[in-house]
């Protein structure tokens, strides 16, 4: 692990994560979260699919969906294409990690610092969620990941426990956008 | 309008960029078309009151580029596919 | 009857029994020296111009439903020429002076309110780009006027200054531009066409073109055929549908447009304000309605209605640009189609087929050019070569690569 | 005596008083009441004046529908212009105000107008007002303008929230009368997801309104507490569905806080909704429609349902003595229920010769209502009866029914037309409805009780393909409606009451050929006003036919369209105003630049700092020039995040980038960058910018600013719909990493500070225009590019965008031995223009490669984008608009933007323009200000003068034309 002494912010600008709680529901910035994209080379797909399923210890996730696993968790991007993630402190080089298990079979490319992370846990999800963007929360379940707009913002939202937890990753340099997008929905709705 | 994602399902086409024509796959033979084949690839379009093949990116998703049929008329969607098969089909490849 | 104060007077003391219709209702003729397809703005116009300006009597308007039904009588009602580019300055310079002096051509009173137009500009970029717009309107001889952020704070108060995402850095007015009653410019000129002895003929649907060995030689319609030595289409919305009968695929598409009225209101707006961060115009009728719009949908449609995501983002701008207004309320929404061409800018031109002539590709820019295009096609078809305002508007530009580009988007209709 | 017309019964809280003013007076009413209502109770009848006539009126309606009793609701920056005294809920505190009246709604001066209105007939104004010319905008139009409009803006800001929020279903239900109560009952029970929306404050609809529907009593309570307990079931109150879009997706509208005095703190005022329904039920009832006559807009004279409606469900009768016209028996149910009420019914006037006869109170059989008298209300009216004889009854209030139109207008929404029913005499919904959505009781002709019960029920269940619902048991009367539209006669009599359309209007419509349904509209303004002819509609029309001679459908239908009632423009635009317009893009080291007091500009969502100011500059161009002379002099540290970048890899990756780019990039060295020109297809310059190659299958592109979400489309559409088998990947990384240009003759030895030694980035090591993947400060991983945009040797480094602050602040650290000047987005254009480097202002979307001085750069070599359609020749003439430079002949000269190129002593017009200047800006360097811009023939050109005209800044100068690249032209020091 590198060894620099440089000190990382978070997306807000703070040293340290920021949580918001209105009424039973918490909004937390996530942090420690690595982030790389695989995309299967032409004609690697099945290659790249198998070594993935090593990688991940389970199938890759189809359309629409996210594999919450450790150390890998894993969401399905487009086709033959993912996101992969790991917790920070020990994989923030997930792109070599994961380019040396993937070999010539995936184009991996760094996104840890791309995108900016929520977690919303506690009651009234549901209420919340739809001021602000077009998933059907009725509908979801554990596992199910959708790129969606929040605010004009291109974001995913990932399906932890439709009653209890849900997190949102948004463009980095919005981080601000987005939070202040979140706060006053749950503001508004609770 | 809803645009009926072969991988994703439903999906509001607001989170869509609109193209226009899916003539645009077919773009002239660099070695053997005319002046005249490019002046209509670049140009010229059916644009029927009826149905329409036409592209869209799904930016605002997978990123996709979908060819759509729509009626022009009544906005209703027949088909979708991913205008990647939909170029192989027709012949494009590198 | 002639209009003027002094009949209205007369006519309410006798009971308003004097009133003849505003235009007759003949049946068509075998055939006519020239039709024109489209009682819309731009047909009425040119069969008014080319009664009285190059004495063309011979002439029938023909349209499938009811005259001014068409995007004259679906738009927001704005006159300017504040254009960028040399082959479209000149044109809507005359089509503006041709609006200065329309009543009293037409005797109708179309009710022309030069109030003025203003762009604002929120950035740099944008400023150097409007200068040389401005510039450019100068040096054809139009009027424009760069206001900077004080001049205006001056004259339009209740914009946003004081919390906008993107701050207003100054503007680009054209105090000549402004607006019209939009259907009594389609009725001004049926009227005026009409005295000149010009039939026009309603709900007559073109079915199709009778050509010969490359020739045209008049039309089908729903009340059968009539010849014509020249016929000229005018029917921008339907320029495809309607051309596609000739086998001709034209640089056009055919997408929607919607605009929006407010309920009616004091007056609020001294002109035409157009926001330059976001999709968003507005102008206020005499009526006291707030009557804007923004952007096209995006999508090829000739449904003649739009979608909520574009009725929130033009919602989005006002609010942004003009948060006084969260509270009026929107009264009614349409859709209009638009001849969306492939740079933005009009043809009028002579087809491949002899005897046929073609005028479209307004995009949203149709009714401003009202009388221009009425004008120059009026010219073209009794003259045979374009208009000196309309030299440019070839269909061939495309092949040649001499597009007139002002947004410089491309080939690419929905983004112009 | 206060609600001296409150009347037993009802369905409000008297055990609650709330108070309120109207025009400064001030009244009592109780939870439950509209504005309407309880000024009615405290009878009070005047409460607005008409469009045009400025003539005395009451309430027409009892609901959305209303045209006459609108007002100004609430004050200061809330003011409510146009709002319906009808649906408007009473709160505490109410403060209302007539509007288009002065000085006040008892004495209107405007009313003059009434008197000359023989003058101001439809379309007067299109035959006068043309001489002399000039006086439309000074003198007619003024005053016109003056005269119209309704309420007014309080021209603040609005301060209230407003949300939006999105809701999917699998059947929505639009009205919860009897039939959407039905339907979603049956639904409901049937597991599905519903929502019931009305856009009452009330559910029930008539079941509120009428008494006697219904067997049992408590039907309606126990439905919708049966429905509140399903989870699948959102009932909606307050919640108008404003139209019916594509494909199943509504517009909705929530009324949150309307009932409130201010909404509560964090609470939206409305919320926009879009209900993604798979199917919908229309159950929106009907609308009851007048009887023209002779003055029949007075205050007083309202809809026989709505004088029911305010008797039932508000105990508020318009006046002590009512009397009631009518052509059917609906008319007869008012004369009852007031009866009931205690209120004196002064006699039924029904125009059929066979009306029943009651014992409770006279009916005049064959009698109609030829005129009514009451300046600013009704008095008493005449009444001609069957035997031709004239009497007068009367009354302070007249209800008045001419049968009932079904609500079509939803179906109407996607532009299908309704279609005529000859025996309701009205027009129901047509064939062609919105995809998914159907339509069930009054709303769909049905306009008995049972029959919508039982229709509502029936149509859930078939759509869902469920059991439908036991319907209770209610009123089953058979529906007798025989047209009458107008008393034989008259001429002022009002259609459309808010635009003082009258009967004579439309005949003097048809009289002067404007005879077409849409022609009348337009000329007479019939059905235009804030009501959008809800209730007018129908009369213009039918009287239009009998002028024509023809059958109503084929004089035409009035098409409706969206909204179903106006909808206030602050809840489409929802949250994104201010400063939440749009999303807002901060770069790596905002918050840093934020501490040094940087001053920020918008670059597209981006803010960047536009420059640095120190102690003692009061103005910018201080600044700006110091961060150049600096940065040429030493270092400067620019954050460039902002520029796109996508990750290009693959096998193919190259070859990709040929296709892409005019320019080759097969042979591009592993380590190396090349700049590379972006064009359109059409053979336009769309985007430039550098690819690095990292590996033999790896690329890191970059894009300008502006374009980078459009170039990265564009990639994807050359990848997937252009060479679909090219193994080629790609995804932005734009904000993953935090790029910062270090440019000047110390930035090597800069970073040579930062850079771990292990990396040698000496020139030799590290040439012009090499790259790679490094490390910093010990061990972090960064790339770093030798590229330059401002023409002095220069780097760009990047890092992960965490430690992009870090690294910032590590770099002025260490760069204060070399005096390290941070510089902003003003520099760096300053620094561009003097090194000739074209962008957004040069790249304008109409340049060429050519026009660029980059025509050599299109490869002939290989086919790419754009290659074939930029040979046109309107895209090589001879005289083709060049980029040079410009420099003012006087160093004190200024320089503008947008200025255009004239020939000297050549006339200055547009026919002789020669080209124009596309960036400027004073040069430091050069101490003066210079500029580049697009010259006919501009290659050939240097050194001659030319004239630099800018009319609309009021600027003229004498220029040089000269190379555009002002520094370093043999480019020595990027290679140092």
């Amino acid at each position: 692990m590198s060894v620099h002494d440089l000190e990382p912010i978070t997306a807000l600008g703070g040293a340290a994560p920021q949580v918001d709680t209105v009424a039973g529901l918490t909004c937390t910035e996530v942090t420690d979260l690595a982030l790389a994209s695989v995309a299967a080379r032409l004609g690697q797909e099945k290659a790249c699919a198998k070594k993935l399923k090593a990688l991940l210890g389970d199938a890759a996730p189809g359309p629409g969906k996210a594999l919450l696993a450790a150390p890998f968790s894993a969401m399905w991007m487009g086709p033959d294409q993912w996101m992969i993630g790991a917790d920070f402190a020990t994989h923030e080089d997930l792109e070599v990690q994961v380019k040396t298990a993937l070999r010539s079979t995936a184009s991996v490319t760094e996104q840890t610092d791309g995108w900016c992370c929520f977690d919303l846990s506690g009651d009234g999800i549901a209420p919340v969620m739809e001021l602000l963007c077009p998933v059907n929360m009725r509908s979801l379940q554990s596992g199910d990941a959708q790129r969606t707009q929040i605010h004009h913002l291109g974001c995913f939202v990932v399906c932890g426990d439709p009653d209890g937890f849900i997190r949102i990753l948004g463009p980095r340099a919005s981080a601000g956008s987005l939070h202040h997008a979140i706060v006053t929905a749950m503001q508004s709705a609770l | 309008m809803i645009i009926n994602h072969p991988l994703l399902g439903p999906r509001d086409s607001a989170e869509f960029v609109y193209l226009g024509d899916a003539s645009l796959i077919d773009r002239p033979d660099p070695e053997t078309a005319t002046a005249e084949d490019w002046h209509a690839y670049g140009y010229l379009r059916d644009n029927p009151a009826g149905e329409l093949r036409e592209l869209w990116f799904h930016e605002g998703g997978d990123r996709s580029w979908l060819v759509v049929t729509r009626n022009t008329l009544t906005h209703e969607i027949t088909s979708v596919e991913m205008a990647r098969d939909v170029a192989r089909a027709q012949g494009r490849s590198k | 009857m002639r209009y003027s104060g002094f009949n209205v007077i007369k006519q309410a003391l006798t009971g308003h029994k004097g009133w003849k219709p505003a235009w007759r209702d003949p049946e068509p003729k075998p055939s006519y020296d020239i039709i024109i397809i489209g009682g819309g703005g731009h047909g009425l116009a040119t069969a008014h111009y080319l009664a009285k300006v190059y004495g063309e009597r011979n002439v029938a308007v023909i349209e499938k439903g009811w005259i001014g039904g068409g995007n004259v009588g679906r738009n927001t009602t704005i006159i300017r020429s504040n254009y960028l580019l040399d082959g479209n300055e000149p044109f809507y310079e005359f089509s503006l002076k041709l609006w200065e002096g329309l009543e009293q051509d037409l005797n109708y009173n179309a009710m022309v309110s030069q109030r003025g137009i203003m762009n604002l500009i929120h950035s740099d970029a944008q400023r150097d780009a409007f200068i040389r717009r401005g510039n450019a309107m100068m040096l054809n001889g139009a009027d424009a006027e760069y206001l900077d952020l004080a001049a205006i704070k001056r004259e339009y108060p209740f914009l946003n200054f004081d919390d906008a995402r993107f701050p207003i850095k100054g503007g680009l007015a054209q105090r000549r531009g402004g607006t019209v009653r939009h259907d009594a410019v389609a009725w001004g000129f049926a009227r005026s066409a009409d005295s000149h002895g010009v039939d026009i003929i309603q709900n007559c649907e073109v079915t199709g073109f009778r050509i010969e060995n490359g020739k045209c030689l008049g039309v089908e319609t729903s009340r059968g055929f009539i010849g014509a030595k020249k016929v000229g289409c005018a029917v921008a919305g339907s320029s495809g549908r309607l051309m596609a009968k000739a086998d001709m695929r034209l640089p056009i598409e055919s997408h929607v447009l919607q605009a929006f009225v407010s309920e009616g209101l004091k007056p609020v707006l001294p002109g035409v304000i157009t926001f330059g961060a976001g999709h968003f115009y507005v102008s206020q009728s005499d009526k006291g309605g707030l009557v804007f719009g923004g952007d096209i949908d995006g999508y090829n449609s000739y449904a003649q209605r739009g979608n909520l995501p574009v009725v929130e983002d033009v919602c989005e701008g006002g609010m942004a640009i003009m948060p006084m207004i969260g509270r009026a309320r929107l009264l009614r929404m349409w859709g209009g189609i638009m001849d969306m061409s492939m740079d933005g800018s009009p043809i009028i031109d002579r087809t491949h087929i002899e005897g046929l002539y073609f005028n479209g590709g307004w995009c949203y820019g149709g009714f401003k050019a009202t009388p221009a295009s009425g004008y120059a096609y009026a010219h073209l078809l009794a003259r045979d070569t374009p208009h000196e305002t309309a030299t440019a508007y070839r269909f061939d530009r495309f092949r040649t690569g001499h597009m007139i580009d002002e947004k410089g988007m491309g080939n690419q209709p929905n983004l112009h | 005596m206060t609600q001296k017309n409150r009347v037993s019964g009802g369905l409000i809280d008297r055990a609650t008083t709330l108070k309120f003013m109207f025009d400064g007076k001030s009244y009592e009413g109780h939870p439950g009441d509209t504005l309407a209502s309880a000024l009615l109770a405290n009878n009070v009848r005047l409460m607005g004046r008409s469009f045009k006539y400025h003539r005395p009126r009451g309430p027409l309606t009892a609901g959305s529908e209303e045209p006459n009793a609108i007002v100004e609701l609430r004050g200061g920056a809330r003011q409510e212009p146009n709002t319906r005294a009808t649906t408007a809920e009473l709160y505490n505190g109410l403060l209302a105000k007539s509007q288009n009246r002065w000085p006040s709604l008892a004495f209107d001066a405007m009313a003059i107008n009434d008197r000359f209105s023989n003058f101001l007939t439809a379309g007067f104004y299109y035959k006068t007002f043309m001489w002399p010319a000039a006086f439309w905008e000074k003198l007619y139009e003024p005053i016109i303008r003056k005269a119209a409009g309704l309420g007014s803006l309080s021209m603040r800001a609005d301060p209230d929230a407003y949300d939006k929020g999105f809701r999917h279903c699998d059947l929505l239900i639009i009205g919860a009368g009897p039939a959407g109560l039905m339907a979603a009952l049956t639904a409901g029970r049937g597991g599905k997801e519903v929502i019931l929306a009305d856009e009452d404050f009330a559910l029930g609809g008539r079941l509120n309104a009428e008494t006697g529907l219904l067997e049992t009593g408590d039907w309606l309570n126990a439905t919708i507490a049966e429905l509140s307990s399903l989870p699948n079931v959102r009932l909606m109150s307050r919640t108008t569905v404003i139209g019916a879009f594509d494909h199943g997706i509504y517009g909705a509208v929530e009324r949150v806080s309307d009932h409130l005095h201010t909404p509560d703190v964090g609470k939206p005022r409305q919320i926009l909704w879009r209900i993604y329904a798979k199917q919908s039920l229309l159950c929106a009832g009907a609308t009851e429609r007048p009887i023209a006559f002779e003055n029949n807009d007075r205050p007083g004279i309202m809809l026989a349902g709505a004088v029911r409606t305010y008797v039932n469900r508000y105990a508020a009768t318009p006046a002590q003595r009512v009397a009631v016209f009518t052509n059917n028996d609906d008319g007869h149910r008012t004369a009852v229920d007031l009866q009931a009420r205690g209120v004196k019914v002064a006699a039924v006037i029904d125009t059929r010769a066979d009306a029943p006869l009651a014992d409770a109170y006279e009916v005049i059989r064959g009698g109609q209502v030829v005129d009514s008298k009451g300046r600013r209300g009704l008095t008493f009216v005449e009444v001609k009866q069957a035997d031709g004889s004239m009497r007068t009854v009367e009354c302070g209030a007249l209800g008045v029914s001419g049968g009932w139109n079904p609500n079509v207008h939803l179906t109407c929404h996607q532009r299908g037309r309704p279609t005529w029913d000859d025996g309701l005499a009205a027009f129901v919904p047509g064939g062609e409805l919105p995809p998914g959505m159907q339509v069930a009781g009054a709303a769909n002709g049905v306009f008995s009780t049972h029959g919508a019960l039982t229709s509502g029920a029936k149509a859930a269940a078939k759509m869902m393909g469920v059991k439908a619902a036991k319907a209770p048991k209610a009123e089953d009367a058979p529906v007798s409606q025989t047209p009458f539209w107008y008393v034989e006669g008259c001429s002022r009599a009002w259609l459309d009451q808010q635009n003082d359309v009258t009967v004579k209007d439309v005949k003097l419509s048809h009289q002067e050929g404007f005879r077409s349904v849409e022609h009348l509209k337009r000329y007479t303004t019939l059905g235009m006003a804030t009501d959008q002819g809800k209730t007018s509609n129908m009369g213009g029309l039918a009287i239009m036919a009998e002028l024509a001679g023809k059958a109503i459908p084929e004089v035409g239908t009035t098409i409706f369209r969206p909204p179903y009632t106006p909808t206030a423009i602050g809840v489409l635009g929802g949250r994104m105003r201010g400063m939440e317009f749009h999303p807002t893009r901060l770069t790596p080291s905002h918050f840093w630049a934020k501490e040094r007091g940087a001053v920020f500009v918008e670059v597209g969502n981006w803010l960047r700092a536009q420059w640095f100011p120190l102690p003692g500059e009061t103005h910018w161009r201080q600044s700006v020039d110091r961060e150049v002379t600096a940065t040429r002099a030493s270092v400067g540290v620019c954050d460039c995040t902002t520029l796109g970048k996508i990750d290009v890899q693959g096998t193919d990756a190259a070859a990709f980038l040929n296709k892409v780019y005019c320019n080759g990039f097969a042979k591009l060295a592993v380590g190396k960058t090349r700049y590379g020109l972006m064009l359109r297809e059409d053979g336009i310059a769309m985007d430039d910018g550098t690819a690095g190659r990292l590996a033999e299958d790896h690329f890191v592109v970059t894009t300008t600013t502006a374009n980078a979400a459009k170039v990265y489309q564009h990639m994807e559409f050359v990848r997937q719909c252009l060479f679909p088998d090219m193994d080629v990947q790609l995804i932005s990384t734009t904000e993953a990493w935090a790029q910062y240009a270090v440019a000047g003759p110390n930035s090597r030895r800069l970073l040579q500070k930062i850079v771990d030694a292990v990396h040698d980035i000496s020139n030799e090591a590290f040439p012009f225009m090499a790259c790679g993947n490094i490390t910093v400060c010990g061990g972090l991983r960064a790339r770093l590019f030798r590229i330059s945009f401002s023409g002095e040797l220069a780097f760009e480094i990047a890092v992960p965008a965490r430690y992009g602050d870090a690294l910032m602040r590590r770099l002025m650290a260490a760069g204060e031995e070399f005096d390290v000047t941070p510089y902003g987005t003003e520099a760096l254009g300053v620094m561009r223009i003097e090194k000739g480097h074209a962008a957004g202002n040069e790249l304008n979307g109409t340049t060429t490669a050519l026009n660029l001085g980059m025509g050599r750069m299109v490869s002939k070599a290989k086919d790419s984008i754009g290659s074939k359609l930029s040979e046109r020749p309107g895209l090589n003439a001879a005289d083709a608009l060049m980029q040079v430079g410009i420099k003012p002949r006087d160093p004190g000269d200024k320089i503008t933007a947008g200025g255009h190129l004239m020939l000297l002593g050549g006339p200055v017009d547009a026919a002789h323009d020669q080209g124009y200047v596309t960036s400027a800006a004073f040069s430091p360097t050069l101490g003066s200000m210079i500029g580049l811009g697009f010259l006919k023939n501009g290659g050939l050109r240097e050194g001659e003068r030319m004239r630099l005209v800018s009319p609309v800044t009021d600027l003229t100068v004498e220029v040089d034309i000269v190379s555009a690249h002002f520094v370093d032209p043999e480019g020595e020091r990027v290679r140092a």
